[in-house]
């Protein structure tokens, strides 16, 4: 049980974290912000690397290999597009 | 329908009742516009500016009064103008009808429909013919410049390899349109403004200037329904005169624009008052017209007393002629506006802006 | 050690995705955020991958490729396409968050039974539920953006649609309890299939009233979900960096919508229950425009997001001596690129030329007053008619209330404006306008 | 010591060498001030503030002028001054040695030894005895109220119910001390102002105070090491008046100040670029006095040329003689404490202060 | 139950705590703040207490009340011995985390030595020696401050001082070391008294070199460190409410003494190894003013907390057209209660009045300009001088530099104040000023 | 050991919010602030009330008492002088 309360603990330290930092993103970045917040949302990856790689039935693994490719289309989608929009805010 | 721009005749009158710029708005709304030669040239508006508008221009003066069906003026009409006027024309110019009594009967007898902008209501729908507020915002102006000019003091603060300059006092009495324009003009040259007004409204009008508003205790109320401002009472007034003489001790510059309408203006600056101010101070009084703020004020006059300058300068609008005929045509044109219908004059008299500035019709004088 | 490595993984990467949001703050260092969060996923991965229990390193290896093969061609959609791209991304993590929870049920309940605690199945089922809803309504709200054929653009309401609405959630959340309670019954399958089937139909029923103007708050919002069931995958997997990762996802999604529902005026609570079917009749229905008082926050928002801001100064600018202050916000907005006009009434003030006299002084150039009749016609053009202290001047009164002392006047047409925003002293209803803002004197 | 006031004699002069406060401060340091009756009078301080101070007030010119170690002046002494001067006393005032030679021939004669504050070095030492600097700062900015004064417009726009008032254009030629002084009073009343000048540095400075500089590809070097503009070649001020002319076209008001050290004030205006210029523009020519950098400005006259208004005013100083005398005071009293120590005239030749000033001593004229 | 019950109130003091300091932010709710810090603390005491392992209750009771006697008075210290106070109050913190670890360890070596991993000893070590200096060091901080007569107030210093002090610290952190590996060695206990030991006198050697005027920054330290110290209590106990507590307590004595420092011109690191002696000496030694660049904060600071802050305008000003962000400087420096005047120099700018020129257009009164003559004597007594854009009105080379162009001006003493603050175009040297901050367009 | 990495993970994020909290508070509040920090610092009274109530011996609880008394001294008058500076706060 007590891993549970340490979870507990982590998240709520963890929204604090979020609230405070977001709150101060200058306004003109919320565009990008909003990819990437959806690139590390993808950290699901992590679930999904274990579901689709560990000996599990085959079913499941299948399940994992399907959530593992959105994830990582996510991130890697997520991610270059944030850096793109950027790319062009420097040249502004 | 014509409209006829005469050249002023009054000595020292440089404004003209139409400028180009206006002429041919109004030639646009189907209007004619017969302009009499050299009417706008005082006023830096050359013949060639009106023609360029679409005015017929270069007209003689019978030409103007005796073709046009309104003839706009600035000045009331001289004896020999109401006489040229055309039997059943119109004519729309600032007068006090109190003050112009003979040539506002022979503008009856020959039936002409005069409408003086002096008698303007103060309403909302009447600002924008408002001659009275726009041509003070040029007195209250020019005062400034005009007093700047006569002392013999920077009106801001300089700190300099020569010392430092200390700003001038500015006292402006009465903070209606010229006043308030006064403040405006004071403070933008760098000058320490302070004034003062009898009605309590104007406190944080003057305020909004950032300049510094001089409070006594009124003990009655001096404000009429219309926002004018009343006389006030003699007991009232001598506090007052106390009050003002006090405040002028160590001003620089006095500007003094106090009115109440259709009376005298009243009297803020005693010679006492005068006498006890510093060497070298100067007072334009804008109210002399009506009879002087400052009891030693002449019209037209530049009185020294007690080592104080005092002006009396006369019809200031004038001496801004190209910008008071630009806002006079203004207004003037939007009069025209509201009684022309049509091409006819729409006489509505339950229209207070029709009925308040008409001075006389159809043989009749309607204003005392 | 390989469980310490990715503990340490774990901690490294949420630090690293803290800095990353944190470097967001400012477009200079924006760029160096989104290594971070490279680095941090990356992290995040090979930790992951490197434990001694995954062993089909194929079949992990060809997902990931097949992530890569779709996911570089979607980072480079056309910039008008990046919202919809977004949400189609949440889409894919939402049924991610699903497809796991799924998994863990069933391996659950064919292999450990005894694993399925209640708080674990309470989190599986949460997971699943914030998961499939994502995925459906994520897709739903990509569709209406990208205007594909078969989905409505248009707003679809009917009588009872909240009552439908939440009772499917309601029945989902109960068959959820149900579930939680019996994870090993034998309906319990079924029923947590019903789960994933009303979450799914959910996802679906919320998107469908909302209009296509309301969709970046609802994408913004179902980020903040996707989040969340990153949250309750972390708690499943006993997870901290899921947990964490999830929970800085969850909050800045919930810290976006509350901002873009303050820009658009709505509250938080009516766009959190898909409710937005009432306000968009209201909308349609009548003129009659509310008024509300704004926060700076919201202002500022509204301000920088603005192409043209129209500035309407009067007699309570003078009063308040505020040319300085609008000098300075004039100045904020110029370098953010806004265009900004102030719009002199000719009688704003208390005297003729009242307010050049003030604008003047505060050195704001010629160049930017305007007069009334020339900036009327462009009012519908205008994002924000900001009214310092001016009243008579916008006063649509004067247009229709006959027996107003300023009926008649020509007025500055702020009403026009898409919206409008009134700085006054009190907070007598200001006709023109949406509502006061506190005093620039407040702002930053 | 004694240091005397005499009152100005000169026409039009107002303004007086020491103010009240300046000579107690003078009197406090041990010397001895004698004013004549009458000397401050025109710039508003009188014999009773003069005695206030510590100063001996009310005596006659010749006591003044017989009695005084030094005699304190504004404008060059008048022949039948020179001839009152005691022996071996000092005079210090303002002149151009070269446009007086028949008084300073006089001083030589009498041995007088004479400092005109004309020919200070201008160098940081002695800042705070600059004349030319302090009667500049009065002379640009009164030239700037003449200007708005003559002018028929508004120098600032005004939104009004009558219509929108557009800003007056003031250029201004030259941006020395008067120069930038007119920018910054001319931009205070809300005018849009622009300058223009030959040396390059002047740019910023015309930017610092808010205004534009019109720029030209002058295509020499116009400064001299000094910082003073020197005078171009031919075919450059053939460019520049081509230019000038251009950038007058429509402006409302120009302030022109180019000077050129010792030498005849440029011409920036011709005849035919005042034919372009918009009707009832105001030319204020503060050159005038040194041949003007308009070619129709005449010497304290209103010329009316083509519609455009030409003031040349002379000794605009004096038109403001508080201020300017009490800066005049300030550098003329540094000036004295340099010069006498211990009470005595200490006559260091090595100080270039002494040794550029110094136009008459022992008997001897030296300078042209 | 109970345990879930302090697992509950662990989370629920966390959040109470960082509320507290979040309200902080702002003196409207910064009481609001105490009240959350009041009740979290409740919460976290309660929790703890009704736990079924604490029995003496009767000795719990007796040491709050007694607590309660000791610190009522201790709150009502006049406002100029507060200093003091909080100093004293870290040594109490610093006494309660080493003897709470004395205690841990004891116990664990009398009955369960098993219980003594590595990683619990090393955070036992860690709570000990940072307990424990901070217990000494605080004391002798609080003894300066007061001015008790057994305590040096000068600094003491002395040849080879830090090595001196380097050296017990490495000697306690071996002596650590060999506690952790060996903790239940016959000469462990003797060891471990022998780290207490090292901890107390190194923090009274840490504090005699520092002068009175380096005491806050100090204080904040050791505030960190406190706050470290019931970290690894936390650790110890395997209590995440301590763990949390610490780390925020110690993350804001961090923050407060590195803002500190830049205040003070010196570099966090400088102060962290407690070398204050050099700074000290380079102090007195001589005239020679060093310049530095200065952030955007550090000049705020600087400035909000002078009392008398003098303004030398100069020609950079006119040409950067900084009028309106100086009197927006001013309006909030006037805001704060600082008095503001302004120095204006006779020949500033390139013409006779230039300066009055530009902050009459800002709207400064007159009333906040004085001149040179009359401000120099006040000089001494200015906490900031602020020169925008000025340089020979202030060039101490006008003094003594014979050749110098403007040798014999008199120059605005700007060098006299306390601190001197330049905003220039370029970094060349300017020979009055501490050196330049950015430009005031940076200013928030 | 699960545990000590949930502590480190505590840790971390603590000291984030740490940072980003105090980094926004008024300048003028550094001196209640400090005071308050103070305060929540003695939050060792946790540790001290179980090593001083729990059945150990009596030198070990000795100890606990000194610390529990100490670290309540600090919360009682740390907690008060802060309010009271806020107090003053209020009246400027
Ligand atoms: N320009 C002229 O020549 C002239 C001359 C005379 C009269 N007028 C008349 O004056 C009117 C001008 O219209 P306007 O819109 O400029 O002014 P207005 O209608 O008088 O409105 C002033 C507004 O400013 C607000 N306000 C007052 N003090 C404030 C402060 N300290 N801070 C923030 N807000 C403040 C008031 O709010 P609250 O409602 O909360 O008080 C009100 O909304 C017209 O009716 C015009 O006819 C003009
Ligand atoms: N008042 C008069 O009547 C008059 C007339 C003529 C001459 N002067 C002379 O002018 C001088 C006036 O002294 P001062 O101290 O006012 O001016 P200054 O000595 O010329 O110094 C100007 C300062 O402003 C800085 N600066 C320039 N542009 C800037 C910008 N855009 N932003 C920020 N900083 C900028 C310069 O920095 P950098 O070093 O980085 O460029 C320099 O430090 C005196 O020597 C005086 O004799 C005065
Ligand atoms: N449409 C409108 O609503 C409208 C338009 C223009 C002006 N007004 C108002 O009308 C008022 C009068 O304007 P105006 O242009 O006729 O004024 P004005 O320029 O004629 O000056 C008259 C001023 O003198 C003051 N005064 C009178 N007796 C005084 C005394 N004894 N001591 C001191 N001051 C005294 C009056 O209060 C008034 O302010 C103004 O306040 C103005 O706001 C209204
Ligand atoms: N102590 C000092 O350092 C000190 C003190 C005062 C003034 N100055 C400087 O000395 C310079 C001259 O000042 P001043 O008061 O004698 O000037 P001024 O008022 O006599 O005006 C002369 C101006 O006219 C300009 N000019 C000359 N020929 C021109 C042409 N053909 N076209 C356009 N402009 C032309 C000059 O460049 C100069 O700016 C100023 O720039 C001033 O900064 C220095």
């Amino acid at each position: 049980m007590t891993d549970y309360w340490s979870m507990l603990f982590v998240f709520v330290l963890a929204t604090f974290i979020g609230l405070g930092v977001i709150r101060r993103v200058s306004r003109l970045l919320y565009t990008p912000l909003m990819s990437l917040t959806n690139a590390i949302s993808a950290i699901a990856v992590v679930g999904s690397i274990v579901v689709a790689g560990a000996d599990y039935p085959l079913t499941i693994r299948i399940l994992g290999g399907v959530a593992l490719f959105a994830s990582m289309t996510n991130i890697v989608s997520g991610f270059l597009i944030t850096d793109r929009m950027l790319k062009m805010f420097k040249k502004q | 329908m014509k409209l006829g721009v005469p050249k002023e005749t009054a000595a020292g009158e440089r404004r003209v009742s139409l400028t180009p710029e206006v002429a041919g708005r109004l030639v646009k709304s189907g209007l004619v516009v017969v302009v009499e030669r050299g009417a706008g040239e005082a006023a830096s508006f050359g013949d060639d500016a009106f023609r360029a508008a679409g005015a017929t221009a270069s007209a003689s003066v019978g030409d103007v009064f005796e073709q046009s069906d309104v003839v706009l003026k600035v000045q009331p009409p001289s004896v020999e103008e109401a006489r040229r006027l055309r039997e059943g024309s119109a004519l729309v110019a600032v007068f006090q009808p109190a003050a112009e009594k003979e040539s506002i009967s022979q503008l009856a007898a020959r039936k002409v429909t005069a409408f003086s902008l002096a008698l303007l209501p103060r309403i909302t729908r009447a600002q924008a013919m408002d001659v009275l507020s726009s041509q003070a915002t040029v007195a209250g102006y020019k005062a400034v410049l005009l007093a700047a000019a006569a002392t013999g003091r920077f009106f801001p603060m300089l700190v300099t390899a020569a010392g430092t300059v200390a700003p001038a006092r500015v006292v402006v009495l009465g903070a209606g349109v010229a006043g308030l324009q006064a403040i405006a003009t004071a403070r933008r040259l760098g000058a320490v403004v302070s004034a003062f007004d009898v009605r309590p409204a104007v406190k944080e009008q003057v305020e909004s200037l950032g300049a510094k508003f001089l409070e006594m205790d009124i003990g009655e109320h001096a404000e009429t329904a219309g926002g004018y401002a009343k006389e006030l009472s003699e007991e009232t007034h001598r506090r007052e005169l106390a009050f003002i003489a006090q405040q002028l001790k160590d001003a620089d510059v006095v500007v003094t624009t106090a009115a109440i309408p259709g009376k005298r203006a009243p009297i803020l600056i005693t010679a006492e008052a005068v006498r006890g101010m510093k060497l070298g101070a100067v007072i334009v009084d804008l109210a002399v017209e009506t009879g002087g703020n400052c009891e030693l004020a002449r019209p037209g006059e530049d009185v020294l007393e007690h080592g104080v300058r005092i002006l009396g300068p006369l019809n200031l609008p004038s001496t801004m002629p190209y910008h008071a005929s630009q806002m006079y045509a203004r207004n003037i044109s939007t009069f025209v506006s509201h009684v022309v219908k049509d091409g006819a004059l729409r006489l509505d008299f339950a229209d207070e802006i029709i009925r308040d500035t008409c001075v006389t019709h159809a043989g009749e004088v309607r204003k005392p | 050690m390989t469980h310490a490595v990715a503990q340490l993984a774990a901690v490294l990467a949420t630090a690293l995705f803290i800095f990353s949001l944190h470097w967001m703050n400012d477009p200079k260092t924006a760029r160096r955020g989104v290594a971070a969060g490279v680095t941090g996923m990356l992290v995040a991965v090979v930790a992951t991958w490197i434990q001694p229990e995954i062993i089909h390193h194929g079949w992990v290896a060809l997902a990931i490729v097949a992530g890569f093969i779709v996911g570089v061609p979607l980072s480079l959609v056309p910039l008008t396409a990046v919202p919809q791209r977004t949400a189609l991304s949440h889409a894919f993590g939402g049924l991610a968050a699903g497809l796991v929870g799924t998994a863990e049920y069933f391996l659950g309940l064919t292999e450990h039974p005894a694993e399925l605690t209640a708080f674990r199945m309470s989190a599986i089922v949460a997971e699943v539920i914030l998961g499939f809803l994502t995925f459906t309504g994520s897709l739903m709200a990509a569709g209406k953006l990208q205007e594909v054929k078969w989905i409505p653009q248009r707003p679809v309401t009917y009588p009872g649609q909240n009552v439908v609405n939440i009772g499917v959630l309601v029945i989902a959340a109960a068959l959820g309890v149900a579930v939680v309670v019996n994870p090993t019954a034998p309906w319990s399958a079924q029923a947590f299939s019903g789960v994933v089937g009303l979450a799914v139909l959910f996802g679906v029923l919320f998107i469908i009233p909302i209009g296509g103007a309301d969709m970046p708050t609802v994408i913004s919002i179902l980020n903040s979900y996707a989040g969340l069931s990153a949250v309750a995958m972390g708690f499943v997997l006993n997870n901290k960096l899921l947990v964490t990762a999830g929970a800085l996802d969850g909050s800045s999604g919930l810290i976006l919508s509350i901002i873009m529902c303050r820009a658009m005026n709505r509250s938080f609570t009516n766009v959190l229950f898909g409710a937005f079917g009432t306000v968009q009749q209201a909308k349609a229905l009548g003129e009659q425009k509310a008024w509300k008082e704004e926060t700076v926050e919201g202002a500022d928002q509204l301000l920088e997001q603005a192409r043209l801001v129209v500035v309407i100064p009067g007699y309570g600018m003078a009063v308040a001596q505020a040319q300085h202050k609008v000098r300075e916000l004039y100045d904020q907005l110029i370098k953010r690129g806004v265009t900004v006009k102030f719009a002199i009434h000719p009688v704003a003030g208390r005297m003729p030329g009242h307010m050049n006299v003030l604008l003047a002084e505060a050195n704001i150039p010629y160049t930017a007053l305007v007069e009334m009749e020339e900036i009327n016609p462009e009012m519908p053009q205008c994002d924000v008619a900001l009214v310092i202290g001016a009243n008579d001047v916008v006063n649509p009164a004067a247009r229709y209330v006959k027996d107003s002392p300023i009926y008649g006047m020509p007025i500055i047409d702020a009403d026009k404006a898409r919206t409008v925003l009134a700085i006054k002293r009190s907070k007598k209803p200001q006709r023109a306008a949406l509502g006061p803002v506190t005093s620039p004197a407040d702002r930053p």
